[in-house]
């Protein structure tokens, strides 16, 4: 049923009797023209695009578990394009303008929230850094604005700007930047990938690949084996391990991140707001819980949960920040695992393997990815050559040597 | 998260700074296939999901660069020696 | 008042005043907010999240779903606090939350008429239309409604601390199973601690009325607790909630010091956040009552059983006058007879069974009490309750009671069990969850692992604390447990009435009903995570420690599952909410990182200095002069002196590795790109360092001391990073090499001097019978000396300015008096200390990069440096330096730029694009890196990152900065804008 | 964070006085006078180092993170291959003669601040920084660690059982240092001399 306040009406006045499966619970059929392997917001947005934009009707993605267990159901929900290398600004831009219409696309509110990240900065190197990245926005077409202390105060009083270890000077600001309710954006992406008939398996993982002539003919889940005529990787965490059973190695390390919510509270932090000289950053969730995370806990990791050290650090981030979060309590504290690229860009890619396309390497930056990462798979999956937006996020670039570091950390996947 | 240090004893992982993969060896730069094999020691590194060989350094302690094998997905450390010495040259 | 006139384990003698929404009210010292506001008949403490429904007090622990109240006032006011934990102080200040104008009357309950439409995931339907109207109106409504307390804005004035304890065995909550345990454990010789989140030890022998070893259950734990602490290896501590397990036996607790104070005691934190290193842990942490779901089960007036037998046996408070049980388990019936042996009026027992032990309903009658087998509460009535519908086989009765007491059965607190993602598995005849597979060193006892009797729990105490000593080598035979006996505590599963009318609520905090999970299920939410992120059950602040099961037993018989198959959600630390401060502890203000000052910070402030954070480093940025209207005119004045005669700034922030053993020269042939092993005595040469990816990592100076002894520089930034690469490289890679590092940046303070009258000034300061021409120290020349009349020294000529300069390292401690004697010397010279502003102009006058070209994305090549790169030899990075994109010649390299114009100002993050083309990405060639307003030439100048750029002097461009609505033509030129051939270094 | 603190500039050794509470739960001495090098030896030498020391010194140098203490100098662990020593005046040269090439020796009289830090609190407050177990039972006089306390990297070892820590503190630390011990040891009453 669409989605609309007469449709709420008209349930609230027959005892909610009237809602259906917001996506069925495919089984898996013997063969498809495509299997993206991996239900979070990445799959699930390239199986709607692939339906959509390409027209094809056999697609199926395939979950280890339920859909949106993985990074997209774990996210801190932000969403900017605020990038400084040309190979991913055009990217992320184009992520920003289908967030811009997403609910109306997808016929679901998944709460795209457009109220701004600020990106704040405590020294004159600092400035000048964010300027350039502001900069190359502008010439992107893309708004930014480089705010000074006055400017930040009048946003968020209650920072600290008198006693602080490092005092803030200015911020970034992106105000189209924001939050999108990350559930909701893998619920929505399933119920508009479902009505155009894309089967969505849950509970079946896959644990190999079906080979013909040196090609990917198919899966081999844990629900029997599925056939396909091309393979698409979404997995986000697991691409080592799903790329491992191709016997492929890829340029990614798995490490875990942290989140954090704090009990609901009435609003008080308007938009996304990061400290710039520790690592921390927060924003507000329609709940009243405040979102926040900060570093990696800088180790391989699979287990999907972290340590103190990290939470002290970013608790530590969260008070330098603002000393009135103080009294503030961690509701939850969680933890992600996240495909940690090589210079800290994803890869959107066709691997040497004849019918295996890949989409990996998001680090923490995935979930603002979503609809443009599904657009631009989905696009080289169905036409065998990468979109323009998303051609610099080769596989082949570590070893050309055409990095996309915004960091400038290098081969260090924990310091991205 | 805590680290056997041979020396120090064990030390919380706060202390220790880290590399990854400690299987990697650093490949002759004057072999003829030189930017393959120094492509895969910088970029491809062992990734496994269970035990994992790999570097930190004791940098709060006693600065030396240990293999640690440890359980990627329990965080288990099984081992942790130092790097020095351990198939070095003489 | 329903204090009762005795009993309870509060302190009659101590009262306490109080206030609740602006109310004065009495206590006494031993109550809870909670019982205390019971005790003075309060029973409307709070509204719903979702519905502003009008709630009260349902438990009596950390489980508090409903009475969360904002305690205190201005910067300590603490949003969403359980009234049930917090321990009455004098002069407490509470108020309820979420209600607008008053909790009585609250203007958001319209949300509760709204409820047919505001079912689970509404708002994914709705509010879309039209799009912009999100931010503007809809979302924030929505927030405004929604959130629970209020924070202060204000920085939290009170103090927080962390600390790391070790142990043996850790035991968590001092229930008579952790009692047990700690005791067994430290009889055998471990240490010990024991933590219970409660300011009375004791757990549930506080609350029910039991004998052990022949004494009240309340006096045994005292006596046990009194053992305890009085044992050497063992720890007590009270008001502390063991709140995670993390990784290798480190368990998370914070400790309430002054929680139960009005304000904490000058000098001790409010809270203390332990680190606790254990090698084992027994988890006793006992179980929580669930409620029964049935239209109107929120309202206030409805309690856990449990927590009714709480007030009334340890806060000896009567929750209400006529009050009815509704149960499905034996422990209910217990508590209906402990109210009626207290002279309370208990309305009935009703219970879901038909076959109950005959020594509860024996004894229920011989009390007078009225029981209601195979009974059903079907509804409830009045804002505080007034009534609840019974129906029972003979039809629907209506009973008068102000107080409802339920009991759905009990969940063992394993949640700490679960933090490391072990799964809990389904007990059918105790209709619970009982831990699954617990962390490494995690023991469960007593009624957490689903014993619920009292002499099972204290047995199980005594073999697990036994068990974890003996573990780790403590062997000791057991004592036998303490005799108790077991109460009758059978349980028939029972989650919901059906046929009930109403809400009915199974998360009361988030507003969770059984229709949410009906919708959730239907709409295909069936996954126990995608219930619990649909309908937002357990969520709350709660986290859903009534209510988890619940739902998700409602669930599976919808879908026709067992609660087996069905599953738990994941359990995640902390176990109950922590203070964001108590993770920071002392780090915040100034104190969130250490301040590193300088050797000479004394006298750089005595000099006026205005400082800038550097990293850790705090350093003298400019030193104002009166009369100068801003930094730049301080700064310029500053260059001009040190270049027309003579200046000084610190460089002691510069990592200084210090390199001996036969191999150092091959050593540094391997990390640098150029050459260091033909470096002669008494040299000083300027190398780069790649990573091993081919970027620059870093640069700086080496000088050779002796044969076998170098002395290398690095950026401050670096000094770290590169140590720390130098000890792999030598560990790692090539532990044949005999080179010894040793950090001695701490150990130098070293303080450059330049400008043309440099030489003179240091001839000042310099001891006799050093030789400082030209031919005995040359430009990039070193050696040692003493200055100042014997402190020794080191000297390198080297120079980040381009003038004749100097750097003279003294041990730390003669920093400032060597800085003085320079002054001194220098006095006739108008000598001037510079700051890193007047370092940055003129570094950049010569061209010479620093960290906005050394920012990680850079080569050699981009830097100007391909020609320093040595061909003879390998070094780190070389190979990878050769990828083809590494080397396209139209990667952006270093270029100098002037505005056309020369009054314009440039700024560094502009970007450049050709003249008459639209400023737009398809046309960027890089961006300016840094800039300088020059004294010399008397414009501003620029360094910055131009595609081709070393092939475009001459050209013009574009500096677009529209971030700062600065669009500057330029003119690309050569970065060194003083002195090109280095003259004044090398008089 | 403490209000008295907010007085003292975060870059500056907290000055000679009593803190907090009152009583001296925790006393702090600057120690003066003594000089400190850093010993660092070839993997391959340290046998010949160890040799040298037994006969010009007639001490063991510790294997591990331990103290061996002589008449005028003493050793201290800090990694293998690796020691503090501390001594009277002319100790870098003394070393030097006696134990070059077999170590290399760098001063650190001046890198390094050292602290002896003693009081019936003291281990509570210590416990407030270190993240190492200095339970009684457990590090004994002449045990010595290389750790963090409060983000600071330090050597301490334990002197004797009153107890007496000595802490050597990277000079541009000593601030930070001194500014958590006096804040830690603040309830119990901290007296800095
Ligand atoms: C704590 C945290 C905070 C973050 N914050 C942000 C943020 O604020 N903004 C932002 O843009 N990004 C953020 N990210 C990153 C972002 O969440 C991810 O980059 C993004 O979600 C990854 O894409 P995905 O949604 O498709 O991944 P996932 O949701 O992880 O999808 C991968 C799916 O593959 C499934 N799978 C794995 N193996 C198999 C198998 N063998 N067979 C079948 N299925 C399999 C998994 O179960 C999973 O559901 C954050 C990440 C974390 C962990
Ligand atoms: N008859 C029944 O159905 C039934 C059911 C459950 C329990 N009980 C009774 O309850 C008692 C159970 O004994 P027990 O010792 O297992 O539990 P308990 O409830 O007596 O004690 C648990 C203690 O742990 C503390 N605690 C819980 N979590 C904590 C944490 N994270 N950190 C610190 N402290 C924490 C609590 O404050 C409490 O004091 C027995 O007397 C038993 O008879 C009876
Ligand atoms: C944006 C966001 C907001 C969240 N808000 C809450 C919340 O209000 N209450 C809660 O219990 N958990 C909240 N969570 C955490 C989830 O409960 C859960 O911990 C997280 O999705 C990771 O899943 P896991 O803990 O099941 O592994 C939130 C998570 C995210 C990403
Ligand atoms: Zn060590």
């Amino acid at each position: 049923m669409g989605y609309s306040v007469l449709s709420l009406i008209a349930n609230a006045l027959t005892g909610q009797r009237g809602w259906t499966p917001a996506w069925r619970d495919a089984e898996p059929k013997p063969f498809y023209d495509v299997v993206i392997v991996g239900g979070g917001g990445h799959g699930l947005a390239t199986a709607y695009y692939l339906a959509k934009e390409h027209g094809l009707r056999h697609v199926a993605v395939v979950e280890k578990g339920w859909i949106g267990s993985g990074n997209a159901g774990r996210n801190t929900t932000i969403i900017r394009s605020n990038y400084l290398l040309p190979g991913n600004e055009a990217f992320y831009e184009w992520s920003m303008k289908l967030w811009e219409g997403l609910e109306q696309d997808l016929n679901y509110n998944a709460m795209v929230s457009q109220r701004g990240v600020l990106n704040l900065y405590h020294s004159d190197a600092q400035r000048d850094a964010y300027a350039r990245r502001g900069n190359a926005m502008r010439l992107h077409g893309v708004d930014a604005e480089l705010l000074d202390e006055a400017q930040i105060r009048r946003l968020y009083p209650f920072l600290d700007f008198d006693n602080a270890r490092f005092p803030i000077k200015g911020g970034l600001l992106q105000r189209r930047g924001g939050t999108a309710r990350h559930d909701a954006v893998v619920w929505a992406y399933a119920r508009a990938a479902d009505r155009l008939g894309v089967d969505i398996v849950q509970n079946c993982e896959v644990k190999g690949f079906l080979r013909e002539n040196g090609a990917v003919s198919g899966v081999e889940t844990t629900r029997g084996a599925i056939k396909a005529g091309k393979i698409g990787l979404a997995v986000a965490g697991a691409s080592s391990r799903l790329a491992g059973l191709a016997d492929l190695k890829l340029p990614i390390e798995s490490h875990v991140l942290q989140a954090f919510v704090s009990e609901g509270l009435k609003p008080m932090i308007a938009g996304v707001v990061t400290f710039g000289a520790g690592h921390f950053y927060i924003s507000q969730s329609d709940k009243g819980g405040l979102v926040f995370g900060g570093d990696i806990d800088g180790y391989n990791s699979y287990a999907q949960r972290g340590n103190l050290p990290t939470i002290e650090d970013v608790c530590e981030g969260g008070m330098a920040l603002m000393p009135a979060l103080g009294r503030v309590r961690v509701l939850r504290h969680w933890g992600g695992v996240m495909d940690m690229s090589m210079d800290g860009s994803p890869i959107i890619d066709r691997t040497p393997i004849a019918g295996l396309y890949l989409n990996a390497g998001w680090c923490y930056g995935g979930f603002k990815a979503t609809p443009a990462s599904g657009w631009c798979f989905a696009h080289l999956i169905a036409r065998d050559a990468p979109h323009p937006v998303a051609r610099a996020f080769r596989l082949d670039r570590f070893a050309t040597g055409r990095l996309i570091d915004e960091k400038g950390v290098g081969a260090q996947p924990n310091l991205h | 998260m805590r680290i056997p240090c041979p020396y120090c004893g064990w030390r919380d992982a706060q202390e220790f700074a880290y590399l990854g993969d400690a299987t990697v060896e650093r490949p002759d730069p004057a072999a003829a296939d030189a930017p393959a094999r120094f492509h895969d020691y910088v970029y491809l590194r062992e990734n496994p999901a269970g035990p994992h060989s790999e570097l930190w350094r004791h940098s709060a302690g006693c600065r030396q660069w240990l293999a640690v094998r440890r359980d990627t997905t329990t965080h288990e450390i099984i081992a942790a020696e130092f790097v020095r010495g351990r198939g070095a040259r003489r | 008042m329903s204090r009762l006139r005795q009993g309870g384990l509060i302190d009659r003698s101590r009262p306490l005043s109080f206030s609740f929404d602006g109310r004065s009210l009495a206590g006494f010292a031993g109550d809870t907010l909670a019982s205390a506001l019971i005790a003075n008949d309060v029973a409307l403490v709070g509204r719903s999240f979702k519905y502003h429904r009008p709630r009260g007090i349902f438990s009596a622990g950390s489980e508090e779903p409903n009475a969360l109240v904002e305690l205190g006032a201005g910067a300590r006011r603490e949003p969403n606090t359980r009234a049930t934990t917090v321990e009455l102080y004098d002069g407490l200040i509470a108020a309820s939350q979420n209600r607008w104008p008053s909790l009585a009357f609250d203007l958001f309950a319209i949300n509760a008429l709204l409820s047919p439409l505001l079912g689970a995931g509404f708002y994914y339907k709705t509010f879309m239309w039209p799009a912009k109207a999100w931010e503007k109106i809809y979302e924030p409504a929505i927030r405004r409604a929604a959130g629970l307390g209020r924070a202060s804005l204000e920085p939290d004035p009170d103090a927080y601390e962390k600390a790391h304890a070790f142990c043996d065995v850790l035991v968590i909550g001092a229930g008579p199973a952790g009692l047990m345990a700690a005791r067994a454990s430290a009889r055998a010789g471990a240490r010990v601690i024991l933590a219970d989140e409660d300011f009375l030890l004791g757990g549930r022998l506080n609350a029910e009325r039991c004998e052990v070893d022949g004494e009240a259950g309340s006096a045994f734990a005292a006596n046990a607790v009194a053992e305890l602490a009085s044992l050497p290896n063992v720890r007590v501590f009270s008001r502390t909630t063991v709140f995670g397990v993390y990784d290798s036996g480190i368990y998370g607790a914070l400790e309430r010091v002054g929680d139960h104070l009005a304000e904490p005691l000058a000098y001790a934190p409010r809270q203390r956040l332990w680190r606790i290193v254990a090698k084992r842990a027994v988890l006793a942490a006992g179980a929580t009552e669930r409620p029964i779901v049935f239209g109107g089960n929120d309202r206030p007036g409805v309690m856990a059983a449990q927590a009714v037998q709480t007030y009334l046996n340890r806060f000896a408070a009567m929750p209400a006058r006529q009050i009815a049980l509704f149960a499905n388990n034996d422990s209910a019936w217990r508590v209906g007879l402990d109210i009626a042996r207290a002279g309370g009026e208990v309305a009935a027992i009703i219970d879901i069974r038909r076959a109950v032990a005959p020594t509860l309903t024996e004894e229920a009658r011989r009390l007078g009490v009225r029981i209601l087998l195979g009974g059903q509460v079907v509804s409830t009535s009045g804002k505080r309750l007034r009534s609840i519908k019974v129906a029972t086989e003979k039809g629907v009765e209506r009973l008068s009671v102000d107080g409802l007491a339920i009991s759905g059965g009990f969940s063992p607190n394993l949640h700490l069990a679960g933090h490391h993602g072990g799964r809990p598995a389904w007990k059918d005849d105790i209709a619970a969850f009982v831990p699954g597979r617990a962390p490494p060193g995690l023991l469960v006892a007593g009624a957490a692992a689903g014993r619920f009797g009292l002499a099972a729990c204290l047995a199980d105490g005594v073999e697990k604390g036994a068990m974890a000593a003996r573990d780790l080598g403590f062997h000791r035979k057991p004592d036998a447990p303490p005799r108790a006996e077991d109460e009758a505590a059978a349980v028939e599963p029972f989650w919901r009435v059906g046929a009930s009318r109403g809400a009915a609520f199974v998360d009361f905090q988030n507003d969770v009903t059984a229709k949410d999970v009906q919708i959730a299920h239907a709409e295909g939410f069936r996954a126990v995570e995608h219930l619990k992120r649909y309908t937002t059950l357990g969520m709350a602040t709660d986290q859903g420690k009534t209510s988890n099961v619940t739902g998700l037993a409602i669930m599976a018989a919808l879908a026709g599952r067992s609660i087996a198959e069905t599953g738990a959600t994941t359990f995640r630390p902390p176990y109950t909410p922590v203070a964001i401060a108590a993770f920071a502890g002392h780090h915040r203000g100034k104190d969130f990182r250490p301040t590193r000052p300088t050797p000479t910070h004394a006298w750089a402030e005595r000099q006026g200095a205005v400082f800038v954070e550097t990293g850790l480093w705090l350093r003298a940025q400019y030193f104002p002069r009166a009369g100068e209207r801003d930094w730049l005119e301080s700064v310029t004045r500053e260059v001009k002196a040190t270049r027309a005669s003579v200046g000084l700034i610190d460089a002691s922030t510069f990592g200084k590795i210090d390199l001996q053993g036969r191999d150092v020269g091959a050593f540094l042939d391997r990390v640098y790109i150029n050459t260091f092993s033909t470096l002669p005595i008494g040299k000083v040469r300027y190398g780069i360092m790649l990573r091993e990816d081919g970027f620059v990592m870093d640069d700086g100076t080496t000088a050779r001391l002796g044969e076998t002894h170098y002395l290398m520089t690095t950026t401050t930034a670096n000094a770290a990073k590169i140590y720390q690469h130098l000890e792999f490289c030598l560990q790692k890679l090539w532990p044949e090499l005999d080179v010894k590092l040793t950090s001695v940046t701490e150990q130098w303070a070293q303080i450059a001097l330049a400008g043309p009258n440099a030489r003179r000034v240091l001839r000042a300061v310099i001891d006799a019978g050093v030789d400082l021409s030209n031919d005995a120290l040359p430009y990039m020349g070193a050696r040692e000396a003493t200055v100042m009349g014997g402190v020794k020294a080191r000297l390198f000529r080297v120079s980040f300015s381009g003038e004749l300069g100097y750097e003279i390292a003294v041990p730390a401690r003669h920093g400032e008096a060597l800085a003085n004697a320079l002054m001194e010397a220098g006095r006739g010279y108008d000598i001037a200390p510079y700051g890193v502003e007047a370092l940055s102009v003129m570094r950049i006058e010569k061209g010479h990069v620093s960290g906005p070209e050394l920012n990680g994305q850079t080569t050699a090549r981009d830097l100007g440096f391909g020609r320093l790169a040595s061909a003879k030899k390998h070094y780190i990075g070389r190979v990878m330096a050769d990828r083809p994109a590494l080397r396209d010649p139209a990667r952006p390299s270093l270029a100098g730029f002037k505005p056309v114009d020369r009054v314009s100002r440039l700024r560094a993050g502009a970007h450049f694009t050709a003249l008459g083309k639209p400023a737009a990405i398809e046309h960027d060639e890089g961006h300016m890196t840094s800039v300088a307003f020059s004294p010399s030439l008397g414009h501003w100048i620029g360094l910055g990152l131009l595609a081709r750029g070393s092939e475009r002097i001459g050209e013009r461009m574009r500096a677009c900065d529209p971030v700062r609505g600065g669009d500057v033509e330029v003119e690309i030129c050569s970065p060194v804008f003083v002195d090109p051939d280095g003259e004044r270094l090398r008089v | 964070m403490f209000d008295f603190l907010t007085r003292f500039p975060p870059a500056l050794v907290i000055p000679p006085g009593r803190y907090g509470a009152a009583g001296a739960g925790v006393i702090a001495t600057r120690i003066e006078g003594l000089e400190i090098a850093s010993l660092a030896a070839a993997p391959d030498r340290i046998e010949e180092l160890r040799g040298r020391c037994r006969a010009d010194f007639g001490l063991d140098l510790p294997a591990g993170p331990r103290r061996a203490a002589g008449e005028d100098v003493e050793f201290i662990g800090v990694g293998p291959g690796r020691w503090l020593a501390l001594g009277g005046e002319g100790l870098e040269e003394r070393l030097r003669s006696r134990l070059s090439p077999a170590a290399a020796i760098c001063d650190q009289s001046d890198g390094l601040i050292l602290f002896d830090l003693t009081g019936p609190r003291l281990r509570d407050t210590l416990a407030k920084g270190l993240a190492i177990d200095i339970d009684p039972s457990v590090f004994r006089p002449g045990d010595a660690a290389t750790t963090a306390v409060a983000l600071i990297g330090v050597t301490f070892w334990l002197l004797d059982e009153k107890p007496t820590f000595r802490f050597a503190v990277p000079r541009s630390y000593a601030p930070a240092f001194s500014r958590f011990l006096v804040a830690s040891a603040a309830e119990f009453g901290c007296v800095v001399s």
